[in-house]
């Protein structure tokens, strides 16, 4: 009798990888929660769509790739970015609509990339992502990298077509992609109990033949140990997986949403679920973090956005000569 | 050295060409290979009109049948594009953009701008358009206008056996988005074609025949309906000059002005449909650069502001004919103030 | 009033165990089809009004419209009142907050729609509180079930109606099943099948699937033909339900151990398990969980990371829930000819 | 120029001749004869765009010209009956005749096919070499092209020393159909090449014509082997005299559109009006193919050694001491005719009017006579 081998465990996450994690948990937060009261004074030009809440999402999943690997995001993106390894200085720039912003001013916070990262941007269309990361995993098979493709995505562009078509594509090609429905319950101001037909997100993997999970999104282990089973099995070629990952957002859809359409459910998950929290009590609790290495991270990363919002706010904006470069390689 | 082949045999040969010389590049589409899953051949079609036949055999595993999911499969080719492949997307009718443009416009079109010029996309999105089959209304259109509308686009109209081969090889090594648009009715044409690789450069129009009367611009398969109008044209002492952009992005202004400061006189042939089209776009550029050297207004021939028509008497009076251009080119001629 | 009360977990069956195992999936239409099946059986033996949880994964939403599209001629069903004093958490504490307002409310049975992880936490909540003897009919719609019976919900709803209505006696209809009782610092927590204690770090994503970090197991019961990890012991020391006294293993990894079982303790998942050694484990008997950083698991699922700080201990407790045992109800029921009606022959 | 095909009773058909591989048919721009007028052997007929380029058709036997059959522009295929000439005793009954037969023959457009040059490859250091052969007499004649140029810039050349000779064009490295690596692009290569070929052909003894580039390669060539080399015509050789139009071989190896190349293409002749839109395509055809541009690049490295001449054949030229004749147009804009002062003494030289650099190609009757007078000895 030949055993099916167990995926290896992937809760072996020593300290240094746990205080990695919360650094970047952290570092989201911190420059979500810093962009929410800097969007207030009106220094920032256009939409700005908060991840706060979030976290443990962007931040267990990434923790499983490298270079090979590529990630599509929304226009709630700056977590998957920070997680990806885009540089936070450039991004708070690029929010500013700074030149020396990661697209040169001329993307702004809906669509910050680092394709030498192998960040595919955040995404101003909702659904546009998974059909491209269906193509970025494509080329990791085809080039024989072990890499995958992991989309984000929201319960709102769970029920785009592109989004259904990607996941069929993705398992008819056998692809190494990972879609990550992060349902944060809202498309807007549209509940997704009232918008998603079907029960979960996950429950339309069925349909496309490919395993669905369900993990709680403020347990930064749950969606850790989750997303490396998927993304290991990816890699081995065992192909896609849709992860649920259920959580709520705490700000509106975009600043400035007076979110007249929620209840008190922000307040009860900061109190009760938040990721940040969870983790904090359970590392401290076990002995595997001490409260002062996480107080040091926490100062870390309040002294770099500091500096991220004043950089950017001194750093020049785009003049004319930008306005009509960078559309063509060549034209 | 050159031999006489299809329109149809330039757009393989360009395509097996480059999969040879680079394994980076892969074609996808519906049935490009043909039969995937199928009880018999795999590569039982090589596209529906044939057109990526024995592709599939040749190069095992860089020829990926898709489902009936242009979103998915036209983004897949953008997304691959951006991590080191040379992705040939085959939308199989033009008239399907509108089933995924959004993977086209929004993502491959923005990427370069949008991220501050740190994105490379090498897609080709290969496409059929034109009337002449009888395809009715959602499978004859000319919709290039559309994409060349879009800046970050590429869009290519090859006009012969010898434009499709260079064309397509120059979309293919060109490291932005490419939209190829090869006329249904262009594919048995045939024209002499060197077998050795070549490249023809973007935003180079080709002087087709020369002549001081008159310049005509002509698009993809209006050349070859210009060609006989002008034909027609020279038995009565006119010479007309025809122009084929090739591409309507970038678009070959200098060609088309030069030649214009020489005869004086303007007809743009195109068989899209009049407004926001190429044709008034051409019409515009030398009202504003070379109105000084017009003696007559300029005219422009295209299909009426309306579906393409399924009958054959329909569509035949729907596609701008030699007929319609001579016409054109002696209403210039015969303009007084 | 004659009241059975339903609860229904709209999040059994997507864990993890989708993508490790492959495990099915069980749709939420099959669970509200089967409270609809139940209505209808509840209804035909004279329950007049059932409880209902409300859940925002479908299943309260979809048994509200079976009761409103309900035709004329269908059989009626009893009076559906949905429980919905307490705000919905998509939590295990809705269904804990369900149980306690059914027992408030009067429910004579507490029927449960779930997995080992449902009946569980629909246990805890009877035990803890004045339902101690409101008998509990678990049926599996979950993973990876031990507890729970696979059983059509039209039969287990008139197991359900006889045991409410009292047509079939509770001393015939229900058996005191026995569970395990965790205890560290101020927590308790049961498990109703099996505790395993694990070298794994953290809860993560919950279900159990990792055997070489396993290094104990304690079992209520052991049956050879069992999924989960009460198999291993199942295969190794058969132990039955209905008798007392469970089973305790020691576990190691299998490449270091003297015995090792391959066991199915996950559906899809047939894996080598190290035994180090087994005995029985007496009624009543408190053990202390050698392992003291770790994860203690509860019928499957991952709850308890011990941090080092306090000690563990599990003791097989005699006074777990009151069983619904459906084929003796229906047993009964055919007996004293509930079901039978002669017409006098002319 | 072309194949005389008389009748028993000496009318002579003038057919439109083939002038190269692809050419499928002439049009007469204009006669310059009329119907009646005496013609001597050789006396130019017509002006015929074969849409490379305009080249003059010459009255193949003495006599009178009878007939002219096809009209000022009218496009005739190759081998069609164009004129006719005979004596002036031949009556005129035989001559309607021939002409209402002709005539029917060019209105069917059913004209027989006239085999061009067989066409061939062989295989030299790992390139293939690309060739073509018309003729099949006792003495072989290989003409190398220039730069940027191939065996059909020959055209008028091959065919009538086909009558005389086995007249091999070969495509050097880089160029034509043959493999477009050149490798180091020096002249030892492409002279290896050459040599490649005639090893390759069994070929022992042969008369080397080369024009330009090619000229520099045959006398390299000839350098390598001597006793191989019979004779060396060269046209417009490079590599002699210290003048060289270094802006016309850099604008011509850069142009990327057709439109930058042709005012360069209008220093190669005397009379522009031979670039035609047609020269000017074919050459950026070439020119986009896969590897020329490297080609060009290459051995625009050898040509030019910053503005000056980057090859010295004349001091190669010592090796051989076989004849040499030279042809040089006075009009070259290329390498100027004053370059042949590096052979006077050394060679038979003959100044062209009314020719460019492309004298093979603008007064194809020089370079013949050329290679006739050397095949005579």
């Amino acid at each position: 009798m030949t055993p099916t081998q167990p995926a290896k465990a992937t809760s072996g996450l020593d300290q240094k990888a746990l205080l990695e994690a919360y650094r970047t948990m952290r570092t989201i937060r911190e420059f979500e929660e810093r962009l929410h009261l800097e969007f207030a004074t009106g220094e920032i030009p256009g939409f700005v769509h908060l991840y706060a809440g979030e976290e443990a999402s962007a931040t267990a999943v990434c923790a499983h790739l490298d270079e090979r690997d590529s990630i599509a995001s929304t226009h709630r993106g700056h977590g998957h970015c920070i997680a990806k390894g885009v540089d936070v200085k450039e991004m708070m720039a690029e929010i500013y609509g700074r030149v020396t912003g990661s697209c040169r001013g001329k993307g702004g916070s809906m669509h910050i990339a680092d394709l030498s990262k192998g960040m595919l941007g955040a995404n101003g269309i909702v659904g546009g992502g998974p059909p491209l990361i269906c193509g970025t995993a494509l080329a990791a098979k085809h080039q024989g990298t072990g890499g995958v493709g992991v989309a984000f995505f929201g319960d709102g562009a769970s029920n785009q077509g592109t989004t259904l078509e990607a996941l069929n594509l993705a398992s008819v090609w056998n692809l190494p992609a990972i879609f990550v429905a992060e349902n944060n319950g809202y498309a807007e101001a549209t509940a997704a109990t009232w918008s998603v037909a079907c029960d979960n997100i996950a429950d339309r993997a069925v349909g496309f033949g490919m395993p669905g999970v369900i993990v709680d999104g403020f347990d930064f282990f749950a969606v850790y140990e989750a997303a490396g089973e998927a993304i290991e099995r990816a890699r081995e070629g065992g192909g896609p997986t849709l992860i649920e990952v259920k959580f709520t957002r705490y700000y509106g859809h975009f600043e400035g949403d007076q979110q007249t359409y929620r209840a008190d459910e922000v307040a009860r998950a900061r109190a009760s679920l938040d990721c940040l929290k969870q983790f904090r009590e359970r590392v401290t609790a076990s002995g595997r973090l001490d409260t002062a290495a996480l107080d040091g991270v926490d100062g870390e990363v309040a002294g770099l956005i500091e500096a991220a919002v004043a950089e950017a706010k001194q750093a020049p904006v785009p003049t004319a000569h930008d306005l009509t470069t960078d559309v063509y390689v060549t034209y | 050295m050159a031999r006489t082949i299809s329109y149809r045999e330039a757009v393989n040969e360009a395509l097996r060409q480059e999969m040879e010389r680079d394994g980076s590049v892969i074609i996808m589409g519906e049935d490009n290979a043909g039969g995937a899953g199928s009880p018999g051949e795999d590569d039982a079609w090589g596209g529906v009109l044939g057109v990526t036949k024995g592709l599939q055999q040749r190069f095992p595993g860089r020829v990926l049948d898709t489902p009936i999911s242009e979103s998915a499969f036209v983004g897949a080719a953008v997304g691959a594009a951006t991590r080191g492949l040379r992705p040939v997307a085959e939308l199989m009718f033009i008239d399907f953009m509108g089933v995924c443009f959004d993977q086209i416009f929004n993502q491959a079109a923005k990427f370069r701008y949008m991220f501050g010029g740190k994105a490379v996309t090498p897609v080709v999105v290969r496409t059929m358009y034109g009337a002449g089959l009888n395809a009715a209304a959602q499978h004859s259109q000319c919709l290039y206008p559309l994409f060349t509308h879009i800046p970050g686009l590429k869009v290519v109209l090859p006009s012969s056996p010898y434009e499709a081969k260079g064309l397509l090889i120059q979309a293919i090594r060109d490291n932005d988005p490419v939209i190829f648009c090869e006329h249904k009715a262009l594919y048995d044409m045939t024209g002499e074609v060197p077998e050795d690789s070549y490249t023809i450069p973007f935003g180079e129009a080709d002087v087709v025949r020369d002549g001081d009367d008159v310049t005509i611009v002509a698009l993809g398969r209006m050349v070859s309906v210009a060609e006989e109008a002008a034909a027609e044209l020279a038995r009565q002492d006119v010479q007309a000059e025809i122009i084929d952009p090739r591409t309507t992005s970038p678009l070959d202004r200098d060609t088309i002005l030069e030649s214009v400061e020489n005869t004086g006189r303007l007809v743009v042939v195109d068989e899209a449909t009049p407004r926001c089209g190429m044709a008034a776009d051409i019409s515009a550029l030398v009202a504003q650069e070379a109105f000084g050297a017009l003696r007559a207004p300029i005219e422009m021939v295209t299909a009426p502001h309306t579906p393409v028509p399924f009958a054959q008497p329909l569509e035949q009076l729907y596609i701008p004919d030699t007929q319609k251009v001579a016409n054109a080119v002696k209403k210039t001629l015969d303009w007084k103030k | 009033m004659t009241a059975v009360g339903i609860v229904a977990n709209p999040a059994s069956g997507r864990d993890i165990r989708r993508l490790v195992s492959g495990a099915s999936v069980f749709p939420t239409a099959e669970k509200a089809s089967m409270v609809r099946r139940m209505l209808t059986a509840l209804g035909s033996v004279g329950v007049e009004t059932v409880l209902v949880s409300v859940d925002l994964g479908g299943i309260s939403a979809a048994v509200l419209r079976g009761v409103r599209n309900r035709a004329a001629k269908e059989t009626p069903w009893p009076h559906v009142r949905f429980v919905d004093d307490d705000a919905v958490t998509d939590s295990a504490q809705d269904t804990a907050n369900a149980v306690r307002r059914m027992v408030a409310a009067g429910a004579k049975v507490i029927i449960c729609l779930g997995g080992d992880g449902t009946a569980r936490v629909a246990t805890a909540a009877l035990l803890a509180g004045p339902g101690c003897d409101v008998p509990l009919l678990s049926l599996s719609t979950g993973t990876n079930n031990a507890f729970p019976q696979m059983r059509e919900a039209t039969v287990a709803g008139l197991a359900a109606g006889l045991v409410a209505t009292g047509a079939v006696d509770h001393g015939i209809a229900t058996t005191r099943a026995h569970a395990l009782e965790v205890r560290t610092g101020q927590r308790t927590a049961l498990g109703l099948v099996d505790v395993a204690v694990s070298t794994e770090p953290y809860v993560g994503s919950r279900a159990l699937w990792h055997p070489d970090a396993l290094t104990e197991l304690y079992c209520t019961f052991a049956e050879p033909d069992a999924t989960g990890l009460s198999s291993i012991a199942g295969l190794l020391c058969p132990s039955p339900r209905d008798e007392p006294g469970g089973v305790a293993v020691r576990l190691c990894p299998a490449e270091q151990a003297p015995t090792v079982i391959n066991a199915p303790i996950a559906p899809g998942l047939v894996l080598p398990v190290g035994v180090v050694a087994w005995r029985p484990l007496r009624t009543g008997e408190l053990v202390e969980i050698g392992t003291t950083r770790g994860v203690v698991s509860f019928d499957g699922e991952r709850e308890l990371e011990l941090v080092g700080t306090t000690g563990a201990t599990v003791r097989l407790a005699e006074d777990g829930p009151l069983c619904v045992d459906v084929t003796a109800v229906m047993s009964q029921a055919a007996r004293a000819g509930l079901f039978r009606s002669d017409r006098p022959v002319v | 120029m072309t194949d005389p095909v008389s009748t028993e009773d000496t009318i002579t058909k003038v057919t439109m001749p083939k002038w190269g591989l692809s050419m499928k048919s002439g049009k007469i721009t204009s006669w310059f004869v009329a119907e009646g007028d005496e013609v001597a052997e050789g006396d130019e007929l017509a002006d015929i765009d074969t849409d490379k380029i305009t080249g003059v058709l010459e009255s193949p036997v003495p006599g009178v010209v009878r007939r002219v059959l096809a009209e000022t522009n009218e496009d005739a295929p190759v081998g069609a009956t164009i004129a006719l000439i005979a004596p002036a005793d031949v009556p005129e009954e035989l001559i309607d005749e021939a002409a209402r037969a002709a005539r029917e023959e060019l209105d069917s457009g059913a004209v027989d096919e006239v085999a061009g040059p067989a066409l061939g490859t062989v295989r030299v250091d790992g390139r293939t070499l690309s060739y073509a052969t018309l003729g099949t007499a006792a003495e072989t004649v290989l003409l190398i092209h220039g730069y940027g140029g191939d065996k059909n810039s020959w055209l008028f050349v091959q065919e009538p020393l086909s009558a005389r000779a086995t007249v091999h064009a070969i495509d050097l490295p880089g160029h034509g159909d043959s493999t477009k690596d050149v490798g180091d692009g020096s002249l030892d290569t492409l002279a290896g090449a050459v040599a490649g070929f005639l090893d390759q052909q069994g070929i022992e003894r042969v008369h080397v014509v080369g024009h330009s580039l090619g000229g520099a390669v045959a006398t390299a060539a000839a350098a390598r082997e001597p006793g191989r080399i019979a004779s060396l015509t060269l046209v417009a050789p490079a590599g002699y005299g210290d003048q060289i139009n270094a802006d016309y071989l850099r604008g011509f190896a850069r142009a990327s559109s057709r439109r930058e190349l042709k005012p360069h293409l209008t220093q190669l002749f005397a009379d522009p009006g031979h670039v035609t839109r047609q020269l000017a395509d074919d050459l950026m055809k070439y020119k986009r193919l896969d590897g020329v541009q490297q080609a060009l690049d290459s051995l625009l490295g050898t040509l030019l050694n910053g503005d000056r001449p980057g090859i010295d054949a004349a001091g190669l030229l010592r090796e051989f001491t076989g004849p040499v004749r030279v042809v040089w147009g006075r009009a070259d804009q290329v390498l100027p005719a004053a370059n042949a002062a590096a052979l006077e003494g050394r060679a038979q030289i003959a100044y062209v009017d009314n020719a460019g650099h492309m004298v093979h190609m603008e007064q194809p009757s020089a370079v013949v006579d050329a290679v006739a007078g050397t095949l005579d000895g």
